[in-house]
C-alpha cells in the first residue's frame, strides 16, 4: 500500500495570525480526502504546501511527486485546447497524442472543444478542460482546489466519476471543497 | 532538451498570437531611434559621434518593455506554477523561455541595427559592429532582466520598480557595448570589450536559470 | 569544529543572539566613538597638508572609510542573502533588514563627502574620471533597488528571500561593474591624476587607518542594534520579550 | 597642530568651505542615522507597553 502524502505536527502561519497547527494525515493509494474547513483557514495553503509550492510551515512533511490544480486553471488563453493539453504532458515528461487527449476529453465530455482557443471557452468548460488534463500527466496523487467551482450538475458527476476511476486505479486524491463530496473516503478539518 | 524545445515553441507560438504585443519594444526602440535623430539631425557630425552609445541605451530600455510581460502572462493564468510544479528540471523550460524572449527581442534588433544606426548617422563602417556587439551582448541583457522579471512578476505595477532592480547591472553591457563598436568602427580595437560582452553572456546564461528558478519559486508562494 | 556548529545554531535563535550580542553592540558603539573622535581631530588639525591639494584632501578621512564601509556592507548583504536562500535560516533576513538602511545612507555620505572633495580638486561638483566616486553612484543604485523591491513586496518572508536573490545577483556582478567602470573612467582619463588614490607618507596615512576602524564599529553597532530592534517586532508575541519587558525598565 | 592659530583651522587655507561642507553633511548624516535606529528601537519598547496594557 504505497503511501503518497505523510503529515505530522504540520503548522503553518500566514504572517502573524496562525492558519492550523498540529495537523496529522497520511494519504494511500485508493483514498480521497476532502480538505474541509471555513474560507481563509489555509486549505488552499494545506494543498499548495503539499504540492511543494508553500515552504513556509513547520513539522514534517513528505508527498510524492503531485498533479495540482489550483483556482486559476492554467491554461493558456492564446493556445487551443490541445496545444494546452499536449504541453501540459509534455511538461510532465510524458507526450500525449492526439487519441489520448480526446479520450482524457471524453471523460469529461468536452471533446467538441478540442480546436477551440482557451479564451472562447465559457467558466464551466475552462474547468472541465482544466480537469481534462489531469489523466494525461501520470502522476498518481491530484491535489485539486475546488475542483466543481463553475461545473454545473452534469460536470460535477463527471468529475466524481473521473475521481473515483482514478482512485480505483491505486491513485489517491485530495480536495479542497466546500460542500460534501460524494466520492470522498475521508474528512480532514483544517479549523478544527 | 526535449523541455527547452517544447517550451520554446509553446513560447513563440504565443507570441505569434499576439503579434502587436511582441512587437511593442521593437516599436518602442524605433520610435525612440527616430526621436533622437529628430532632436539632433541638425548637428550630423556630432550625432554619429555618439550614436552607439544612444543606441545601445535605447536597447536596453526597450528591453524593459518586453521583459515586464515576460512571466506575467503565465503567473495570471496560472501556467507558470505548473511549470515549477510538473517539469522534472525547471530549469530547462525556464532556458525555453529566456531563449524564446531573446529570440523576440534580441534577434530583430540585431538585425535591424544596421537600418537604425544609419538612421542615427553611424558611419557605415560601423554598422557591422554594431550588429556583432549587440549579437554578442543582448543575451546577457535578455537573461539578467529575466531575473528581474522573475522577483517582481508577483508586484503589481512592477515595470518601474524592473528597471531600478535591473538597469544598474547592464551597466557594464553598456560601457563594453559602446566601446567596442566606436573602437572596431574607428579601427582602434574594439576586440577586447566583444569577449567581455561574450564571456558575460556565456556567465549569464549558465547561473541567470538558478536566479530566475529561485525567484520564481518565491514569487508563486505568495501567489 | 562542533563549537562551529553550536555557535551557528546558537546565533541563529532570536532570544540567544538579543541577549549575548548586548554586550558587543555597546562595546562597538564605544570604540567607534573614541576611534571616530580621534581619527577626525588628528586627521583634521593635526595631519600635515597636501602638498598638491592643500588642505581640501583633509576630506578623505571621512569619504574613504564611508566608501569602504558602503562596499563591505553589500558583501554582507549578499552573503547575508545566501545564508537565507540555503540555510534558510531566518537570523540572515533579520541582518538583511538591518544593514539596507546603513548601508544605504554610508553610501550617500560617501558619495557626497567625493563630489565636495572634486570641486576644489578639478573644478566641477561631480567627477566623472574617479572611478570609486562612479562605482560608488553604481553602488547606491543596488542599495535603492533591494529598498524598493523590499517595500514592493507585501509578505515578509517573500520580500526577504526576494531581497536574497537579488543581493547575490548583485554581488555576482559587483566585481564585472567595477572593472568595467574602472576601465571606463581610465578611458576618459587623459593627463589628470586620479587624486583619490595616492600614496601617504605615515603621518597622513595614520589618521585614516584610525577612522576607518572606528567606521567598520560604528557600522558594527548599528547593525546589531537595528538587529535586535527588528527581532524585538518580530518576537513581540514570544514569551521571552514578555518576560523582558517585566524585567527591563528603561528599555535599551 | 599643522595650523598656527584657530582661524587658520577654520579656514583651511582657500578650501575651508569644502571641507566643512563635506564633514558638517557626513558627520550630521551619520549623527541623524544613529539618532534614528535609536529612536526605532525606544518605538518598539515604548509599542510593546502599549500592547502590554489595552
Amino acid at each position: 500500500m504505497t503511501v503518497f502524502v505523510s503529515i505530522q505536527g504540520l503548522s503553518v502561519s500566514r504572517g502573524r495570525n496562525r492558519l492550523f497547527e498540529g495537523l496529522d494525515l497520511t494519504l494511500s493509494a485508493g483514498d480521497c480526502v476532502e480538505v474541509r474547513g471555513a474560507n481563509g483557514t489555509g486549505k488552499s495553503t494545506l494543498l499548495r504546501c503539499i504540492a511543494g509550492l508553500y515552504q513556509d510551515f513547520q513539522g514534517e512533511l513528505t508527498a510524492e511527486p503531485c498533479a495540482y490544480l489550483g483556482h486559476n486553471d492554467g491554461l493558456s488563453a492564446l493556445l487551443t485546447v490541445e496545444e494546452n493539453l499536449r504541453w501540459y504532458a509534455g511538461l510532465s515528461g510524458g507526450s500525449a497524442s492526439s487519441k489520448d487527449i480526446a479520450a482524457a476529453l471524453a471523460t469529461l465530455e468536452a471533446s467538441h472543444l478540442v480546436r477551440r482557443q482557451a479564451r472562447a471557452l465559457s467558466a464551466g468548460q475552462h474547468r472541465r478542460v482544466a480537469l481534462a488534463r489531469l489523466p494525461l500527466l501520470g502522476h498518481k496523487l491530484w491535489l485539486l482546489d475546488e475542483p466543481y467551482t463553475a461545473l454545473d450538475d452534469a460536470g460535477t458527476a463527471l468529475v466524481d466519476g473521473l475521481i473515483r476511476d482514478h482512485c480505483a486505479s491505486g491513485g489517491a486524491v485530495m480536495a479542497a471543497t466546500h460542500a460534501d463530496m460524494s466520492v470522498s473516503t475521508a474528512q480532514c478539518w483544517v479549523d478544527r | 532538451m526535449g523541455l527547452v524545445r517544447l517550451q520554446f515553441q509553446r513560447e513563440w507560438r504565443l507570441l505569434a498570437r499576439a503579434r502587436s504585443e511582441a512587437l511593442n519594444p521593437l516599436v518602442f526602440l524605433i520610435m525612440t531611434v527616430t526621436l533622437f535623430a529628430l532632436a539632433l539631425d541638425g548637428q550630423a557630425q556630432a550625432l554619429s559621434r555618439y550614436a552607439a552609445g544612444i543606441f545601445w541605451v535605447l536597447v536596453l530600455l526597450s528591453s524593459l518593455l518586453s521583459l515586464d510581460g515576460m512571466f506575467r502572462r503565465d503567473f495570471e493564468d496560472g501556467s507558470l506554477e505548473q511549470i515549477l510544479l510538473l517539469a522534472e528540471v525547471p530549469f530547462l523550460p525556464i532556458i525555453g523561455k529566456m531563449l524564446a524572449q531573446w529570440a523576440a527581442t534580441g534577434l530583430p534588433v540585431v538585425l535591424m541595427s544596421p537600418l537604425l544606426g544609419t538612421v542615427l548617422q553611424l558611419p557605415p563602417e560601423a554598422l557591422g559592429p554594431l550588429a556583432g556587439a549587440l549579437l554578442v551582448g543582448t543575451p546577457t541583457v535578455s537573461m539578467l532582466g529575466a531575473v528581474g522579471a522573475a522577483l517582481v512578476v508577483g508586484v503589481r505595477r512592477g515595470g518601474a520598480l524592473l528597471g531600478l532592480l535591473v538597469l544598474p547591472l547592464y551597466i557594464p553591457v553598456l560601457i563594453f557595448g559602446t566601446a567596442a563598436v566606436n573602437g572596431l568602427a574607428a579601427g582602434t580595437g574594439g576586440v577586447a570589450q566583444i569577449y567581455w560582452l561574450a564571456a558575460m553572456s556565456v556567465l549569464a546564461v549558465t547561473l541567470a536559470p538558478f536566479a530566475v528558478h529561485a525567484a520564481l519559486k518565491i514569487s508563486l508562494e505568495n501567489g | 569544529m562542533n563549537g562551529l556548529k553550536t555557535l551557528w545554531h546558537r546565533l541563529g535563535s532570536p532570544r540567544w543572539f538579543y541577549q549575548m550580542m548586548k554586550p558587543w553592540q555597546t562595546g562597538l558603539g564605544f570604540v567607534a566613538l573614541v576611534a571616530l573622535l580621534v581619527g577626525t581631530v588628528w586627521g583634521l588639525a593635526f595631519a600635515p597638508e597636501d602638498y598638491q591639494q592643500g588642505n581640501s584632501f583633509r576630506i578623505i578621512y571621512v569619504h574613504v572609510p564611508m566608501v569602504v564601509l558602503a562596499q563591505s556592507a553589500y558583501m554582507m548583504l549578499g552573503s547575508a542573502g545566501f545564508v537565507l536562500l540555503v540555510w534558510r535560516m531566518k537570523m540572515a533576513d533579520v541582518a538583511m533588514v538591518a544593514i539596507v538602511p546603513v548601508g544605504m545612507t554610508v553610501t550617500a555620505i560617501g558619495l557626497f563627502s567625493g563630489a565636495v572633495w572634486g570641486r576644489p580638486t578639478w573644478g566641477t561638483w561631480w567627477e566623472w574620471t574617479d572611478a570609486r566616486l562612479v562605482s560608488t553612484l553604481v553602488l547606491l543604485f543596488l542599495y535603492v533597488g533591494l529598498y524598493a523591491l523590499r517595500e514592493a513586496i507585501p509578505r515578509a518572508e517573500s520580500a526577504g528571500r526576494a531581497c536574497a536573490v537579488l543581493a547575490v545577483v548583485g554581488l555576482i556582478n559587483i566585481p564585472i561593474i567595477k572593472y568595467s567602470v574602472e576601465w571606463w573612467t581610465t578611458l576618459h582619463q587623459g593627463a589628470t591624476f586620479t587624486a583619490t588614490r595616492m600614496s601617504m607618507p605615515i603621518e597622513m596615512a595614520a589618521p585614516l587607518i584610525v577612522n576607518i576602524i572606528g567606521a567598520y564599529c560604528l557600522f558594527g553597532y548599528l547593525v546589531l542594534l537595528n538587529m535586535r530592534t527588528e527581532l524585538l517586532r518580530r518576537e513581540r508575541d514570544t514569551k521571552w520579550v514578555g518576560a523582558l519587558r517585566t524585567e527591563v525598565i528603561d528599555g535599551v | 597642530m599643522a595650523f598656527d592659530s584657530l582661524g587658520e583651522f577654520l579656514a583651511m587655507g582657500r578650501h575651508g568651505l569644502y571641507v566643512w561642507l563635506a564633514y558638517g553633511v557626513s558627520v550630521g548624516s551619520v549623527v541623524a542615522l544613529v539618532v534614528a535606529i535609536r529612536a526605532r528601537n525606544a518605538n518598539i519598547w515604548q509599542r510593546l507597553d502599549e500592547e502590554e496594557s489595552d
